[in-house]
């Protein structure tokens, strides 16, 4: 019973992938969203995660190897760390004075 | 200019020797920045005399640091002359020599 | 006077009025040596200048021992080689910074009339650039042995860093370097702070964490890891990469504004460079 | 500081020096690649002095830190009151265990210091040989690798 679930849910994964999977198209609007939003950022507030860059190259790397879907999964991902670094820049920007000793 | 630095102070008739060869004592281990193995080579031999004669003598492998720091301490005197030599696995040999304080 | 730069300091900080008084640097350096006072009993002012060797005597130990016959000793000669060689006009950096370059106890300073922290560092360089030679690397080599011979030079000088009343940048660029210190950066989220303040002295994975206060005072240092020379902004660079932040330019006005906050904390501490760090 | 003028007259001294010599008058020994090529202490000690049979003695310090801050850079003291001809240091767990052995003849100190690497957390054993005997001390040095300064 469990393994024909798992088995089902694979299936759909894999459909899903073929039906909805990544075009080069989309891939490089995931690149090219996240690259920017992290120029933004680091123009806006002077943070800058390196995993975020590392996670913008890995992106362009698969997508030159034509692996787009990983390309696009890698640029979704720069883009989280890069909304992470900007609401830490937020929070700095409102919090550090409580760790300045009086 | 020698690769070697010496620092020689008598007290009490005893003079500690303090030195440090400027070597880069590779180990065979270490890879280069292409990935290749950087071969080793190493001080073997040092060899320290107060006036021509040896007071100290010593074989290094290559787990001594880089640029090997050596001390020790021999009976002697204020302006003994003394000399520091190596040899490295590569065959080439230099010296220092310093005065005794 | 104190309002004034109460005023300023209101003014750049942005924040609205407020009932508590805003302290200026001098309170600042106060409530952060007390800081360090309070945390470290043990450690006497004088001795933060040594980094986490000040609280840490099992590595003091085998620091002591590498200070017997210290590895930068070669980088203070070659500095001084450097120091006193002609360039190209017949002139030295000797006729910039003296005879013997003991200049540390000026720097980091503010330059009023380009607006702007100059670093010893940087004003190595500019001597350079000025008699039409090419400035150093800004992180290690001929530019860290250059600055081991001065600092070797000054060592006894104390840090004595002013932010001048009558030029409200210079407060500025201390406010910038001192927010630098307090805010968390990188996806490990730390501050400056955290590790070298609040939680100095504790073991991140296999290392303790030096007090903030005194790390200024001791560069350049020839680092067991680097096994070699290395300057102050190339220590914050790497510092950021740890907690995976990028990090930003040496000499940039980031890294200068944090040095000219992280000195001025340190004021009345020796400088001790070059010194060596594992 | 006095260290300045003592680094300023070991740097005339040392410019002076090599312009004249090569060689020192003493040859060096023949290295003894073999015991420094043993991976095992045993026959390292076997290859070097021709036995392995030890004695712990207490009239020898092995200066040694409990944890190293840089595996790269460790300094390492042997000191002993018992009338030495050398003094080596065992490196249990490196690759080649035996770094270093010295020489040391009649009115030298029986002391030897210098800086080794050590790749983890190993036993270092110091060895004196007195009198056509092996005496040893011995420490565990804890190795760290990581962190914000490794």
């Amino acid at each position: 019973m469990k393994n024909g679930l798992r088995i089902i849910a694979v299936s759909i994964a894999l459909c899903s992938s073929v039906a909805f999977g990544a075009s080069n198209i989309s891939a490089k609007k995931a690149i090219d969203g996240a690259n920017a939003a992290y120029k933004q950022v680091a123009k806006e507030t002077s943070y800058q995660w390196t995993v975020a860059v590392g996670a913008i190259k890995a992106a362009k790397k698969a997508f030159d190897k034509g692996n787009f879907t990983e390309a696009e999964a890698l640029a979704a991902k720069a883009m989280k760390l890069v909304e992470a670094t900007k609401l830490q820049a937020k929070i700095e920007s409102e919090t550090w004075q409580m760790r300045v000793p009086k | 200019m020698s690769t070697i630095r010496i620092k020689a102070k008598e007290r009490n008739g005893l003079v500690s020797v303090k030195s440090l060869m400027k070597h880069p004592m590779e180990t065979g281990l270490r890879k280069d920045k292409s990935g290749k193995k950087i071969p080793e080579h190493w001080i073997q031999d040092v060899v320290a005399e107060a006036n021509g004669n040896r007071v100290f003598s010593v074989a290094f492998n290559t787990s001594i640091s880089k640029d090997p720091y050596l001390a020790f301490a021999y009976t002697g005197k204020k302006g003994d002359v003394l000399r520091i030599s190596w040899k490295d696995s590569a065959g080439k040999t230099d010296s220092a020599e310093t005065m005794v304080k | 006077m104190k309002t004034i730069i109460q005023h300023l300091a209101f003014g750049l900080l942005g924040l609205s009025v407020s009932v508590t008084a805003v302290a200026g640097p001098e309170e600042d350096r106060k409530a952060f040596q007390n800081f360090y006072e309070n945390r470290f009993p043990d450690t006497p002012v004088n001795d933060y200048q040594n980094g986490v060797y000040s609280i840490l005597p099992s590595a003091r130990e085998q620091w002591q021992s590498i200070e017997e016959f210290p590895p930068y000793e070669l980088s203070v000669e070659a500095g001084e080689k450097l120091f006193h060689s002609k360039f190209a006009n017949g002139k030295s950096l000797a006729d910039c910074f003296g005879s013997n370059g003991a200049v540390r106890e000026k720097y980091p300073h503010w330059d009023k009339a380009r607006g702007m922290v100059v670093t010893m560092e940087r004003a190595i360089n500019e001597c350079r650039e000025a008699n039409a030679e090419k400035p150093y690397g800004l992180k290690k080599g001929k530019i860290a042995d250059v600055s081991a011979y001065m600092s070797f030079n000054s060592r006894g000088q104390k840090v004595n860093v002013v932010i001048p009343s009558d030029d409200s940048r210079a407060l500025a660029a201390y406010e910038d370097g001192k927010e630098h210190f307090y805010t968390k950066r990188g996806q490990l989220n730390f501050a400056c702070a955290d590790c070298h303040m609040y939680t100095a002295g504790a073991l991140y994975r296999a290392d303790t964490t030096s007090p903030g206060l005194g790390h200024a005072t001791s560069w350049p240092v020839f680092r067991s890891k680097w096994q070699e020379m290395g300057t102050l902004h190339r220590r914050f660079g790497g510092c950021h990469k740890n907690i995976r932040a990028n990090p930003f330019k040496a000499q940039g006005s980031e890294y200068s504004n944090l040095e000219y906050f992280v000195s001025y904390m340190s004021n009345g501490l020796e400088f001790n460079g070059p010194a060596a760090r594992k | 500081m006095d260290r300045r003028s003592v680094i300023k007259a070991a740097g005339i001294f040392t410019a002076a020096a090599t312009a004249f010599l090569a060689m020192p008058r003493w040859a060096f020994a023949a290295y003894s690649q073999k015991a420094f090529k043993q991976k095992a202490s045993i026959d390292a000690l076997q290859n070097l002095y021709g036995s392995s049979a030890t004695t712990v003695s207490d009239k020898i310090t092995l200066k040694a830190p409990d944890i190293a801050e840089n595996g790269a850079v460790v300094p390492l003291e042997v000191i002993t009151d018992l009338k030495a001809d050398s003094i080596a240091i065992l490196i249990e767990k490196n690759p080649s265990p035996l770094a270093i052995k010295a020489d040391i003849p009649s009115g030298t100190q029986g002391l030897l210091k210098t800086r080794c690497r050590m790749g983890k957390t190993t036993n270092v054993m110091a060895v004196v040989e007195s009198g056509g005997k092996l005496y040893t001390a011995s420490k565990e040095v804890k190795v760290t690798i990581g962190g914000c300064g490794g």
